[in-house]
C-alpha cells in the first residue's frame, strides 16, 4: 500500500470554525494506505509546512494531501514543501476545504462528512500519481510582431531595444496604421502625424528589426520559445533595392481615379502609389487590381518612366520563413462600414460618414487639406450632427460592447470642427459620455462649456435626405423623451469599433481564442491581460478591443515586457500535465490503432504522427504522438480515444476513476 | 422521501467552474452540501464513461459544468465536450436513462452565485425525482 | 429404469407442482422470433415446439456470472468470505434435447476430473434434467456424427418421447428420475406399449467423429486452418451457445476495500484469451484460435478426458454471424 | 458449510519483506496469517502459484523462495499489467492472496549425483532461483553446479545480492553477463547473449542436466547450443509461462496442444517441447 | 449476379486484386463471406437482400491481408465503412478495390474519389423496420424505454459478436479490454451489459455507417444496431456530418460548430 | 405539394380584398395554396399582452394543425399574423421542454413546426426574374412601399430583409415596372393597436407617412399588412383633419398592384372595396404593353 500523508489545516477559524477538522484527521487515518494524518492551524505558515516537511521524512510518505484552500491559492506552496523534502512535488495534491465546503455550507456533520470525502477522494488519486518533472525547451530570441499599427510599432522598438531581434509584418504597404490617419489626438490636441513618424522612421532604421510591409502572416507552427512562421511578402511590382523613393512613377500613372484607403475614399489615387507622403517605407505598390497593365495587358508608363528601371510586373508573391519564441499579434481593428445603419441612410447619402473619415476631413493632409467641407458638393457644413454609439452597445446590431474610443474622438470632432468653423452648430446625440482617463473629462467638457457643442442625449432613430438637408429624427431623454429634428448639413456616425476581416482566419494560423465579435481573448482579463492561451503569443492594442493610443502602446510595452521576460531565459520550464500516447510490448507497441481523430480533436496541433519501426527498421504501425512543448493538458484527446491509448498525466484515467469510484463508495 | 439526500457528482472544469466555485467560496454564499467537486483541467477530458460510473456507483445526480463558449481555457474543449455531450444525452435519453438528472452547465470564473444557484436547482431538482432507484437496481441486480 | 406413460397435460401439472416446491425450471421459452432456455414462470410460456433453443441450458449448471467469494479488507487485514454453497436451488431443466443431456458429461469432466470444482458439483448434485427427444432436426443438427441420438437418454432423469397427439413416454432413468415418479405418481400413466424409435426424428449421420479424432493428432500444422478460418471473424458466439464449451475468466469486482472474485464464460475465439501480460500470444491470429476450438472439442478432450467436446446440438453453425458451420468445416478437414 | 471445499479460496499471506531487484521488479517475503494452513501447505521447486491484490485479480508466478525453507515462501515479478502494478502499490505488512502451490516439479531427487547447468535470463531467475537454492541446500547431493545468468544490462540483473552470495561459494560456478551495451563501466561479469557466452563456455554435458528459463528469444537460440554441446533433449528442462486464470486445469487457456501448462506442466524437458506444438 | 461474377472473374484475371470478398450462399438459408482467389470460383459469388454482413470488417484481418490486394463486394454500407476506415487512416488509396453494388449494377472503383461520388449519389437512409423502430422507441416513455433495453441487454451474454461484425470496431484493444481502470465490467451482468453496448455506440458516434450488421451478428436477436444508427441519425441532424461519405472528412465529435445546439446546457 | 394557407380573421374580415386579391395572383402564377383546415385566431395585439402562454397556444395549434395536416411551410400574408406565427415557432423550437407543454395543452403533437412565410418571402420566390417581359401592362407608378413595422421585424424572427430599410418590396414593384421611390417612412408604424380607441394617434402618424410619400411624388403606397392598409385608407380622415391638408394619394396591396400589372379584372382584385378611391390602371406608357407578349 501507499504511504500517504494527510495534513487538514484549519485556515484559523475559515475552516475550522464549520468543520471538524480533527475529525477529518482521525477519518482519514483509517483510509488504507494513508500512513499519517494530522489538523494544524495553520498548513501554510512556516511551522505548517515543518510539519509537512518532517512527516515526509519520518513517515516515509510516498503522496501527500494537504486539505486546506483551494489549489489554485496554494498548490504551488506545498508542492514546493515537498519537492523541498524530496518528495516529487507532483505527488502533492490539495483537497479544496475552505472555497468548497466550510465557507459555502452551514456548520454540521454533513459538512465534516463532505470533508471527510473530498480528502479521501484525493487520498485516492494521490496515490495513483506518478512524479512528473518539468518539461524543458529551448528559447528562440526573435519577436514576431505582427501589424505595424502604433502598437506594432512600440511592442517592435520595445523589444529590438531590449536587445532582440524582431520581425515586423504589415499588412498595407506602410507602417503606421489608423494613427497615421487621424487629424489631432485627444486630449491634448497635437498632430498625430507628427508624433508618430518619428516612431516609423525609427523602426525602418533599427539594426533588430526586420521590416516587411505589404506582408502577411502564412502560418505559424510551433509551441512557446520554437515558432516557425511563414509570411507571404505579397508582390510589390517594384524591385525596393532599385527604388529610390522619387515618386515620378506615382505623378506619371495615368489611373488617377481609384478612391484611396488612406483617405478612406475620400481622396482619389493612382495605380501605382505610395499610400501616403510620409510612408514607411517610402517606396510605391503597384495596385494590380486597378493597374491598366494588369487588367488590359498595357500601358507600362512607370516602367518606363523610372529612373533606375525598378518596375517588376513579373514580380511573384515571396514566402519567407523564419524561427521565432515569441509573436506579438497587434493586428488592431477597423470601424463599421457602409450598409449597417440603413435607418441612417450611410453609405446612401454621401453626407453621412464616419468618425475616421471625418479625421481626413480635419487632418492637414487629408483630401480637403484640412478646410472642413462636406463630401457631396464641398460646401462647409454650417451644422453637424455627431452620433456617438454609432453600431456599439446595441445588442440588436450583434455589437453589445462600447467602443470606448467614441465619445473622446467625438467631443474631439466637434471641438476641431467648431475651432474651424466658428459660426458652425455641432450636436452630439450620446448615450453616456464615458470620459474616463486622464484629463479627458476636462476635454469633453471643454467641448460643452467653450466650443458650445451641443450634446443632445438621446439616440437617432432615422436620418433621410430633404431638399439637400439632412433630417435627422431622434429624441432628447432628457427633455421627457422629447422628439427633436435637426437639420443637417453633414452627420458623423461615430461607428462601432470591429475587429478586422479575416481575424478569424488568423486567431486560427496562431491558435488564439477569439470572442463572439472576433477580437482575440486574453488569457485572463485581469491578471494576465496581454498573453493569450496559447504560450509565446501576446496581444497589443486595438485587435483586443478598441482601445485609444495611450491605451495601445502602454499594452505594447507591456507585451513588449513579456516577451522581454522570456527572451531573458534560455530554456522554458513547462508544468508536465501534457497527454501522452501508451506504448506497451511489442507486436503491439503501443494500443493507439492510429485512427488520428484525435489529431482535429487537439486545439493545439499537439498530436503528430510517429512511425514505429520493428528491429529491422521496417515501419509496422504509424500512432500519435503527442509533442510535449506544444501540449497544453487540456484533455481532450483524452477523453476522446476510444482505446484509452492516451492519458493525461495528472489526470490520468486511474487517478479520475479512483476520485469517482471513491466519492461514492 | 423527505429524508432522502440525493448525492451529486460536478465534474468540472479548473479554469472556470472549479474557479468560479471558488468565487461562490470566497463570496460566502451558501448552498447544498450535497454536491462533490471532482477537477479536469477542461471538459474537453470528462469522459462521459465517468458518468455512467457515477450512477452505478450511486450518484443521484450529475453536474458537468466548464466554461462558456469561447471562454475555453484551451480555446475549444468546451466546444468539443458540448458535441460530445450533446450526443450522450440524445443515446442516453434513448436508452431510458433520466437525464434529467445530468445538468451540463456553464459557469464561468466570474459566476459564482451561479454555481450556488446550479447546486440548488439540481438538489432541488433531483431531491423530487428520488433516489435513482433504477439505475442503482441495476447496478445492485448483477450484484445478485 | 422403468418406462411409463405421461400426458402433456400432467406434464404441466408436475411442472406446476415442481414449481410449488420453489424450484426453478429452466425451460425453453418463445422470446421474440427465438426460443430460448429461462426460468419458467408461467406454463403458458412453456413451448416445445421447435427444434432446438438458441443457447444451450449449461448456464444452469455453469452460469455466465458466477461469484466465488467475497472479501473485505479493514487496514492491512483482509477477510474472506467463502461461497456460501447452501442455500444453492433445487433445480430442473425442463424440455432439454437429449444432445444437452449427453452435454453434461463432458462438462462435468471438465471440472470434476482431478481438482473437484465444488460449485458446479453441488449444482449438478441439485439439477433434475427432464428431456424431451426430439421429433424434428434441421440441417444443422448432427448429433448422430459424434454418437448422439435424438432419444438418447444419457443425462437425462428422465426422457420424454411424444408418441402420439399428447402423449409422452416417460423413461425414468435415475434416482432422481425416480423422485420425480414418486413427486406424483398418479400423473403417470402405464408402460405403452408402442416403442419410441419411430417417433424419432431422422438425423444423418454426416462424419465418422473417430476418424475426425485420429486425423486431427497430425494436423496442427495443417494449411486447412488458415484457409477455412478466414470468415470467422473472433467472437465468441459459438463458444457461449455450446452445451459444452466451458472455459472461463476469473475477474475481482469492487474496489481493494471490498468486492467479489467472480468466474465469468470466457471464450478461445476471443483475441485476448491467450494474450499474455507481456504482450505476446501464443495464438496470435484467428485460425490458430478456430483450430483450438475444434482441436479442444475433438480431439484434447476425448485424449485427456475420455469426452467428445460435442453433441452435435448445431447451435454454433446457427449461431454463427460468418456462417462458419461445424458439420461443412469437418467434412472439409476430412476430405482436406 | 459445505462438505466441498472451494478450489478458488486462496490462502491470507503477509508480506513480511519486500527487496527491490530491478526497476519495476521486487520480490515478496509471505508468510501465512493462519499457522494450520502453513502447517499444511507444502510445495516443491518449480511449482507455482496464484497470487491475488484483492479488487484486482490474480497473477501467476513461480515460487522463488526454495521448498527447503519453510518458514514463508517468495515470489519475484516484475510490474506489467494490472495485478502486478497494484502488488508493486503494496507495503510490508499487507496482506495478499495466494492459491497453490500447482503444476508439476523439476525432479530433483531423480537428479541426485548429477551436475547442474541453470542457465537463466532477465526476469526468469526467479522460477530457477527456487531449483537453486533447493541444490545449494542440498549441495552434497549433486556434482557440480554452474549458473549462467544474462540480463539485458547491470539494472535489469535480479537478486543481485544472492548472485554475490553465490559467486563467493567456492561450490558453484556462476557466470554472469550483460547484452552488449547493457554493461556499466565496473561491471566484471562478461558482455553478451547468453546462448553466445554459453558457447564459449562449453560446459560438459557429461552427466549433467540444463535447466534453461529465460525469454523465447533465448530459449529458442540455447536450445540448439546445448544439444551441440551434447546435451540429450531429455535431460533438458525448462518451465513454460502460458497465461493462466484457475491453475488446476479447467479455466482451458494454458493449453499447449492437449497439455496443460498449469496441470502438466510448468516444467517440461526439451524432448516433450519437441513433441508439443508451439503454442507457448 | 452474373455481372458481379464477370467483374471479380475480370479483377482477378487482371491481376487488378488478389481476392475477391464477396458473399456466397451458405448454410441453413444463410449468406456467408466468400474468399475468392481464383477466376473459377467467381461464379460462387452471390448477392441479395440477405447478404447483411458488412464485408469490410475482412480488411484489417491479417490472414486475409496475406492473401493480397483484396476486392470488396460493396453494397452501400461497405462502401461506406470503407470511406470512414479511409478517413480514419486504416486504409490507403490503392490498397482495395470496390465491386459496389447499386441497383443491380456492379461499378469497379479504386480511387476513393470515385468512391465518394459514388456514395454522394446514392441515397443513405435506413432501412423503414429500423427507421420505424427508432421511431416507435422514441414514442415511449423513458421507463418504458429503460425498461425495453433492461431487458434487451440483460439478456447478451457479451459474445462481442457485434464488436466483431464492425468494421468500425477495429481497436486492437477495446475500452472494454482496459482494465486500469478497468472501466467496463467484464461479466455479463445487467450492468457490465449496459455500459459496453452504451460505451460502443458512443464509441461508433459520427463513425457508424449504419449497416445493422452489429444486430446480425447478434446470436439472440438483440436490436442493439438501433443505439448506432441512432446516435448516427442524431448526429447527421444535429451536426449536419455523416460517417463514411468522405476520405477528408471532419469526425463528428472531434469538430465543432461555434453555433453548435446547446439548449441542454445552462 | 401544395403550399399551406393561414389567411387570419383580417383577410377573412375587413381585408378581404387583400384575400381576394392574393388568390387571383396566385393562381395567376400557378402557385397552389391550400387552406389549414380549422385554423383560429393568432391572438396577435392581445394575446401577448396578457398572456405568455396563450399567446404561444393560439398560434400553435394553427401550426400543429398544418404539420398534422403534412405542411411544412405556411403562407401567412397577415403581418400580424406572421409575426405570431413566426415567433412561435422560434420559440417553441428552441425549448423542447416548452414545446411538450404547448403540445399537450393544445393536444396535438408538434416535431417538426412548419415554417411560416409572408407574403413578400413567397413572392421573392415566384415571381420570375423576367416578370417584366410577360406583363399586360406595366404597372407604371412612383410609388412609396410600406412594409410597416411587422413585417419584416424582429429580425431574428423574421430572417429576411433588413429590419430598418427593407428591400424586397421595391424590388417585387420594380419587376412589375413601378419606380418605388427612396423615402424615409418604409417602417414606420402607422398606429395599429390604436386604430380603434385613438384614432387622433392613427391620423398623427398616418399623416406623416403620407406627407412624406406625397411630397416625394408618389403616386401610390403599396403595403403588404392589412392593419396598414386600414389605417392608411380607411383612416384617411382623421390623417386629413390632423394635418389639414387632403391626401388623395392611394394605397394599394402589393397583389392589387401586380394583379394590375398582369391585367387582372380590378374587381377581381377587390379595388372597389377601398374608401379611398383607386384610379389607376396599369399600362400609362404604352410602349412596353404593345412589346409585351399577349
Amino acid at each position: 500500500m501507499a504511504r500517504i500523508g494527510v495534513f487538514v489545516c484549519h485556515c484559523g477559524e475559515n475552516i475550522g470554525a464549520t468543520v471538524d477538522c480533527a475529525r477529518v484527521a482521525e477519518a482519514c487515518r483509517k483510509i488504507p494506505g494513508v500512513a499519517h494524518s494530522v489538523d494544524y492551524k495553520y498548513m501554510c505558515s512556516d511551522p505548517g509546512q515543518t510539519l509537512i516537511r518532517e512527516a515526509i521524512a519520518q513517515n516515509k510518505l510516498t503522496g501527500v494531501v494537504v486539505a486546506a484552500c483551494s489549489p489554485r491559492m496554494h498548490e504551488p506552496t506545498f508542492r514546493r514543501v515537498c519537492s523541498e523534502s524530496g518528495l516529487n512535488p507532483y505527488l502533492c495534491e490539495m483537497a479544496n476545504l475552505r472555497e468548497h465546503c466550510s465557507w459555502v455550507h452551514e456548520k454540521s456533520d454533513v459538512t465534516t462528512d463532505k470533508a471527510i470525502d473530498l480528502v479521501a477522494m484525493l487520498v485516492e488519486k494521490v496515490k495513483r500519481n506518478k512524479p512528473l518533472h518539468p518539461i524543458k525547451v529551448p528559447v528562440t530570441k526573435t519577436a514576431l510582431v505582427l501589424g505595424g499599427g502604433i502598437s506594432g510599432i512600440q511592442a517592435a522598438l520595445d523589444i529590438a531595444n531590449a536587445g532582440h531581434k524582431v520581425i515586423l509584418v504589415e499588412r498595407d504597404p506602410s507602417i503606421g496604421g489608423h494613427m497615421s490617419q487621424l487629424s489631432e489626438t485627444f486630449p491634448t490636441l497635437d498632430c498625430s502625424q507628427c508624433i508618430l513618424t518619428p516612431r516609423m522612421v525609427e523602426v525602418a532604421q533599427h539594426p533588430n528589426i526586420t521590416l516587411y510591409t505589404y506582408s502577411e502572416l502564412e502560418s505559424l507552427d510551433g509551441f512557446i520559445g520554437n515558432f516557425k512562421t511563414r509570411i507571404r511578402k505579397k508582390a510589390r511590382s517594384l524591385d525596393e533595392k532599385l527604388c529610390t523613393g522619387c515618386g515620378l512613377c506615382t505623378t506619371k500613372c495615368p489611373n488617377k481615379k481609384i478612391p484611396s484607403e488612406f483617405n478612406t475614399g475620400l481622396g482619389m489615387r493612382t495605380a501605382i502609389y505610395v499610400p501616403f507622403p510620409q510612408a514607411v517605407p517610402n517606396k510605391p505598390v503597384i495596385d494590380r487590381e486597378h493597374c491598366t497593365y494588369y487588367t488590359k495587358g498595357r500601358c507600362r508608363v512607370c516602367e518606363k518612366v523610372c529612373p533606375t528601371q525598378a518596375i517588376r510586373f513579373d514580380q511573384e508573391d515571396q514566402i519567407v520563413e523564419h524561427e521565432v519564441g515569441a509573436v506579438v499579434v497587434a493586428t488592431g481593428f477597423t470601424v463599421k462600414e457602409t450598409d449597417f445603419f440603413p435607418e441612417y441612410g450611410y453609405g446612401k447619402y454621401k453626407d453621412v460618414i464616419n468618425g475616421l473619415q471625418f479625421e481626413r476631413i480635419l487632418s492637414a493632409s487629408g483630401p480637403t487639406l484640412g478646410e472642413v467641407k462636406r463630401p457631396s458638393d464641398g460646401r462647409v457644413p454650417e451644422t453637424v450632427v455627431f452620433i456617438a454609439c454609432a453600431g456599439s452597445r446595441d445588442p440588436a446590431k450583434g455589437i453589445e460592447y462600447c467602443s470606448k474610443i467614441c465619445c473622446m474622438y467625438t467631443a474631439k470632432h466637434a471641438m476641431l470642427y467648431k475651432h474651424k468653423v466658428h459660426h458652425g452648430q455641432a450636436y452630439v446625440f450620446y448615450m453616456d459620455i464615458r470620459a474616463a482617463g486622464k484629463m479627458y473629462d476636462e476635454f469633453t467638457r471643454r467641448a460643452i462649456e467653450e466650443d458650445h457643442v451641443q450634446y443632445i442625449r438621446g439616440r437617432v432613430s432615422r436620418i433621410y435626405e430633404r431638399n439637400g438637408k439632412l433630417i435627422v429624427q431622434g429624441a432628447d431623454t432628457l427633455l421627457n423623451a422629447m422628439p427633436v429634428e435637426i437639420e443637417a448639413d453633414l452627420v458623423v456616425l461615430a461607428t462601432a469599433g470591429v475587429a478586422n476581416e479575416g481575424a478569424e482566419a488568423l486567431a486560427q494560423k496562431l491558435h488564439v481564442s477569439y470572442d463572439s465579435h472576433k477580437f482575440f481573448v486574453e488569457a485572463h482579463p485581469k491578471l494576465r491581460p496581454v498573453e493569450t492561451n496559447t504560450a509565446g503569443v501576446f496581444l497589443a492594442g486595438a485587435c483586443q478591443s478598441p482601445k485609444d493610443i495611450p491605451e495601445s502602446v502602454g499594452q505594447a510595452s507591456g507585451t513588449a515586457a513579456k516577451v522581454a521576460a522570456l527572451f531573458s531565459m534560455d530554456e522554458l520550464t513547462r508544468e508536465p500535465v501534457v497527454a501522452v500516447v501508451n506504448r506497451t510490448a511489442p507486436p503491439l507497441y503501443s494500443t493507439c490503432v492510429g485512427c488520428f481523430l484525435c489529431q482535429s480533436a487537439c486545439p493545439y496541433q499537439a498530436i503528430e504522427r510517429e512511425e514505429i519501426k520493428n528491429r529491422n527498421g521496417q515501419v509496422v504501425k504509424t500512432i500519435a504522438k503527442v509533442n510535449p512543448g506544444l501540449c497544453q493538458g487540456c484533455g481532450t484527446c483524452v477523453a476522446f480515444c476510444r482505446s484509452k491509448s492516451i492519458d493525461l498525466q495528472g489526470y490520468t484515467h486511474e487517478q479520475v476513476y479512483a476520485e469517482v469510484m471513491e466519492l461514492l463508495s | 422521501m423527505s429524508e432522502f439526500e440525493p448525492k451529486i457528482v460536478a465534474f468540472v472544469c479548473n479554469w472556470c467552474t472549479y474557479a468560479g466555485a471558488d468565487l461562490t467560496g470566497t463570496s460566502r454564499i451558501k448552498y447544498a452540501p450535497n454536491v462533490r467537486i471532482v477537477r479536469f483541467p477542461c471538459t474537453g477530458r470528462i469522459d462521459f464513461m465517468l458518468l455512467l460510473k457515477a450512477f452505478s456507483q450511486g450518484a443521484d445526480g450529475i453536474i458537468v459544468s466548464g466554461c462558456h463558449p469561447n471562454d475555453c481555457h484551451y480555446t475549444s474543449g468546451n466546444f468539443h465536450a458540448r458535441r460530445r455531450w450533446m450526443a450522450f444525452r440524445n443515446l442516453a435519453e434513448f436508452m431510458g436513462i433520466e437525464v434529467e438528472r445530468i445538468q451540463f452547465s456553464w459557469v464561468s470564473a466570474a459566476e459564482g452565485a451561479k454555481w450556488a444557484d446550479l447546486v440548488n436547482s439540481t438538489v432541488n431538482r433531483v431531491r423530487e425525482l428520488g433516489p435513482y432507484d433504477a439505475y442503482r437496481q441495476m447496478a445492485a441486480s448483477s450484484w445478485q | 429404469m422403468q418406462k411409463r406413460s405421461i400426458r402433456r397435460a400432467q406434464i404441466n401439472v408436475l411442472l406446476e407442482k415442481l414449481l410449488s416446491l420453489h424450484q426453478v425450471i429452466y425451460a425453453p421459452q418463445k422470446l421474440g422470433n427465438q426460443v430460448d432456455f429461462a426460468p419458467l414462470r408461467d406454463l403458458q410460456d412453456l413451448t416445445l415446439d421447435h427444434i432446438q433453443t438458441v443457447r444451450s441450458a449449461k448456464a444452469a449448471l455453469f452460469p455466465p456470472v458466477e461469484e466465488l467469494l467475497r472479501y473485505q479488507r479493514a487496514g492491512v487485514e483482509t477477510e474472506l468470505q467463502d461461497r456460501d454453497l447452501t442455500n444453492l436451488a433445487e433445480q430442473v431443466l425442463f424440455g432439454t434435447r437429449p444432445c444437452d443431456a449427453a452435454a453434461i458429461a463432458p462438462l462435468s469432466a471438465v471440472f470434476t476430473t482431478d481438482d473437484q470444482d465444488a460449485i458446479f458439483a453441488r449444482r449438478l448434485e441439485r439439477t433434475t434434467v427432464i428431456s424431451v427427444s426430439c421429433e424434428r432436426s434441421d440441417g444443422d443438427c448432427f448429433c448422430t456424427s459424434v454418437g448422439v441420438g435424438p432419444g438418447d437418454s444419457r443425462g437425462s432423469d428422465l426422457l420424454l418421447t411424444r408418441l402420439q397427439d399428447d402423449e409422452y413416454l416417460a423413461e425414468i432413468l435415475t434416482a432422481k428420475g425416480e423422485a420425480l415418479l414418486q413427486l406424483a405418481p398418479e400423473l403417470f400413466g402405464p408402460e405403452p406399449a408402442e416403442s419410441k424409435e419411430a417417433h424419432l426424428a431422422k438425423v444423418q449421420k454426416r462424419f465418422d467423429w473417430e476418424a475426425l479424432h485420429d486425423k486431427l493428432a497430425g494436423a496442427f500444422d495443417h494449411p486447412f486452418w488458415l484457409r477455412t478460418a478466414l470468415a470467422c471473424l473472433g467472437c465468441g458466439a459459438c463458444a457461449y451457445v455450446c452445451p459444452v464449451c466451458s472455459c472461463f475468466d476469473i475477474q475481482d469486482e469492487g474496489s481493494q476495500k471490498k468486492g467479489r472474485r467472480l468466474r465469468s464464460w470466457d471464450s478461445c475465439g476471443l483475441a485476448l484469451f491467450t494474450l499474455h501480460a507481456s504482450g505476446h500470444n501464443p495464438r496470435s491470429i484467428q485460425s490458430q484460435r478456430w483450430r483450438q476450438r475444434m482441436m479442444h472439442k475433438f480431439s484434447y478432450m476425448p485424449d485427456q478426458l475420455q469426452q467428445l467436446g460435442c453433441v452435435g446440438c448445431g447451435r454454433c453453425s446457427r449461431a454463427c454471424p460468418a456462417d462458419m458451420n461445424l458439420i461443412e468445416q469437418v467434412e472439409n478437414f476430412l476430405f482436406a | 458449510m459445505t462438505s466441498f471445499s472451494n478450489l478458488y479460496k486462496p490462502y491470507l499471506l503477509r508480506i513480511e519483506r519486500i527487496t527491490e531487484e530491478a526497476p519495476g521488479v521486487r520480490t515478496f517475503r509471505l508468510a501465512f496469517t493462519d499457522q494450520q494452513e502453513k502447517e499444511r501447505f507444502h510445495f516443491k521447486a518449480g511449482q507455482f502459484g496464484e497470487y491475488s491484490v484483492f479488487g484486482e485479480g490474480e497473477c501467476t508466478f513461480c515460487i522463488a523462495s526454495s521448498p527447503t525453507r519453510s518458514d514463508y515462501i517468495e515470489c519475484t515479478f516484475r510490474q506489467m499489467g494490472r495485478v502486478t502494478s497494484a502488488l508493486m502499490n503494496l507495503e510490508e505488512g499487507d496482506t495478499i492472496g495466494f492459491r497453490g502451490p500447482y503444476g508439476n516439479v523439476f525432479p530433483l531427487e531423480a537428479w541426485q549425483g548429477k551436475s547442474l547447468l541453470f542457465i537463466a535470463g532477465g526476469i526468469a531467475l526467479p522460477p530457477m532461483r527456487c531449483v537453486i537454492w533447493n541444490a545449494l541446500d542440498w549441495r552434497d547431493r549433486f556434482k557440480n553446479i554452474t549458473i549462467l545468468y544474462g540480463a539485458r544490462t547491470v539494472s535489469d540483473l535480479v537478486y543481485k545480492h544472492e548472485l554475490q552470495e553465490w559467486q563467493t561459494r567456492p561450490d558453484v560456478n556462476v557466470v554472469t553477463t550483460v547484452d552488449p551495451g547493457g554493461e556499466t563501466p565496473d561491471w566484471k561479469g562478461k558482455v553478451g547473449f547468453v546462448p553466445t557466452v554459453l558457447e564459449k563456455m562449453a560446459p560438459s554435458a557429461d552427466n549433467t542436466i540444463a535447466i534453461v528459463c529465460g525469454p523465447p528469444v533465448m530459449i529458442k537460440f540455447t536450445f540448439p547450443v546445448l544439444t551441440q554441446l551434447g546435451f540429450e533433449p531429455d535431460k533438458i528442462y525448462t518451465t513454460l509461462e502460458n497465461r493462466m486464470k484457475c491453475g488446476v486445469g479447467k479455466c482451458g487457456r494454458c493449453n499447449v496442444g492437449k497439455l496443460y501448462v498449469c496441470k502438466d506442466g510448468p516444467v517440461f524437458t526439451y524432448a516433450q517441447l519437441k513433441e508439443m506444438p508451439a503454442e507457448y | 449476379m452474373e455481372a458481379l461474377q464477370k467483374s471479380a472473374r475480370e479483377a482477378l484475371e487482371n491481376h487488378k486484386a488478389k481476392v475477391i470478398i464477396g458473399y456466397s450462399e451458405g448454410s441453413g438459408g444463410r449468406m456467408r463471406p466468400i474468399f475468392v482467389q481464383s477466376p473459377a470460383e467467381a461464379e460462387k459469388l452471390t448477392w441479395n437482400d440477405r447478404c447483411t454482413q458488412n464485408l469490410a470488417v475482412y480488411i484489417a484481418k491479417p490472414e486475409v491481408q496475406k492473401l493480397g490486394k483484396p476486392a470488396l463486394v460493396a453494397p452501400l454500407p461497405v462502401l461506406r465503412a470503407v470511406l470512414q476506415l479511409a478517413s480514419e487512416n486504416q486504409i490507403k488509396e490503392g490498397d482495395l478495390l470496390v465491386l459496389a453494388l447499386s441497383d443491380g449494377r456492379v461499378t469497379e472503383l479504386s480511387q476513393f474519389s470515385e468512391m465518394e461520388e459514388f456514395v454522394a449519389k446514392t441515397p443513405t437512409h435506413l432501412a423503414s423496420k429500423d427507421q420505424e423502430a427508432i421511431e416507435r422507441l422514441e414514442k415511449m416513455t423513458p421507463q418504458e424505454r429503460w425498461q425495453y433495453w433492461q431487458s434487451e441487454l440483460t439478456r447478451c451474454f457479451k459474445c462481442y459478436a457485434c464488436r466483431a461484425a464492425c468494421p468500425m470496431c477495429y481497436c486492437s484493444r477495446c475500452t472494454v479490454e482496459c482494465n486500469q481502470p478497468q472501466w467496463i465490467p467484464v461479466p455479463a451482468h445487467p450492468l457490465g451489459n449496459w455500459e459496453w453496448h452504451l460505451m460502443r455506440a458512443m464509441h461508433l458516434a459520427g463513425r457508424c455507417v449504419s449497416c445493422g450488421a452489429c444486430g446480425d451478428a447478434c446470436p439472440l436477436d438483440i436490436p442493439i444496431h438501433l443505439l448506432t444508427m441512432k446516435v448516427e441519425a442524431d448526429i447527421h441532424r444535429e451536426f449536419g456530418s455523416q460517417a463514411g461519405m468522405k476520405v477528408q472528412s471532419e469526425h463528428a465529435l472531434s469538430s465543432f460548430k461555434v453555433q453548435d445546439k446547446e439548449n441542454f446546457i445552462i | 405539394m401544395k403550399m399551406g394557407y393561414y389567411p387570419g380573421c383580417s383577410i377573412s374580415g375587413s381585408s378581404r380584398e387583400y384575400g381576394e386579391s392574393l388568390l387571383a395572383v396566385l393562381r395567376a402564377l400557378d402557385v397552389e395554396l391550400a387552406e389549414v383546415e380549422d385554423w383560429n385566431c393568432c391572438g396577435a395585439s392581445a394575446a401577448h399582452n396578457l398572456n405568455h402562454t396563450l399567446s404561444l397556444a393560439l398560434p400553435a395549434r394553427s401550426l400543429a394543425l398544418a404539420e398534422q395536416q403534412g405542411f411544412q411551410e405556411l403562407l401567412v400574408p397577415c403581418a400580424a399574423c406572421f409575426s405570431r406565427l413566426a415567433a412561435t415557432r422560434k420559440a417553441l423550437m428552441a425549448d423542447d421542454a416548452k414545446r411538450r407543454q404547448i403540445a399537450d395543452l393544445v393536444e396535438l403533437p408538434m416535431k417538426n413546426i412548419p415554417v411560416s412565410i409572408n407574403l413578400l418571402q413567397l413572392l421573392q420566390r415566384v415571381l420570375p426574374e423576367n416578370l417584366k417581359e410577360k406583363l399586360r401592362a406595366p404597372f407604371d407608378y412612383k410609388v412609396a412601399c410600406y412594409y410597416g413595422c411587422l413585417l419584416v421585424r424582429p429580425a431574428e424572427v423574421v430572417e429576411f430583409d433588413r429590419e430598418e430599410d427593407p428591400e424586397e418590396m421595391d424590388r417585387i414593384m420594380e419587376k412589375i415596372g413601378a419606380a418605388p421611390l427612396d423615402w424615409a417612412f418604409k417602417t414606420e408604424c402607422c398606429g395599429a393597436g390604436f386604430s380603434v380607441p385613438r384614432t387622433d394617434v392613427v391620423g398623427r402618424l398616418c399623416a406623416r407617412i403620407l406627407d412624406d410619400a406625397v411630397s416625394r411624388g408618389a403616386e401610390a403606397v403599396i403595403v403588404a399588412c392589412p392593419m396598414c392598409h386600414s389605417n392608411l385608407d380607411m383612416r384617411r380622415q382623421a390623417s386629413e383633419s390632423h394635418s389639414g391638408k387632403k391626401y388623395t394619394i392611394p394605397i394599394l396591396y402589393v397583389t392589387q398592384a401586380i394583379g394590375l400589372a398582369l391585367g387582372l379584372d380590378a374587381k377581381q382584385l377587390g379595388l372597389q372595396r377601398h374608401i379611398v378611391p383607386v384610379r389607376l390602371s396599369a399600362g400609362k406608357s404604352s410602349q412596353i404593353l404593345e412589346n409585351a407578349p399577349a
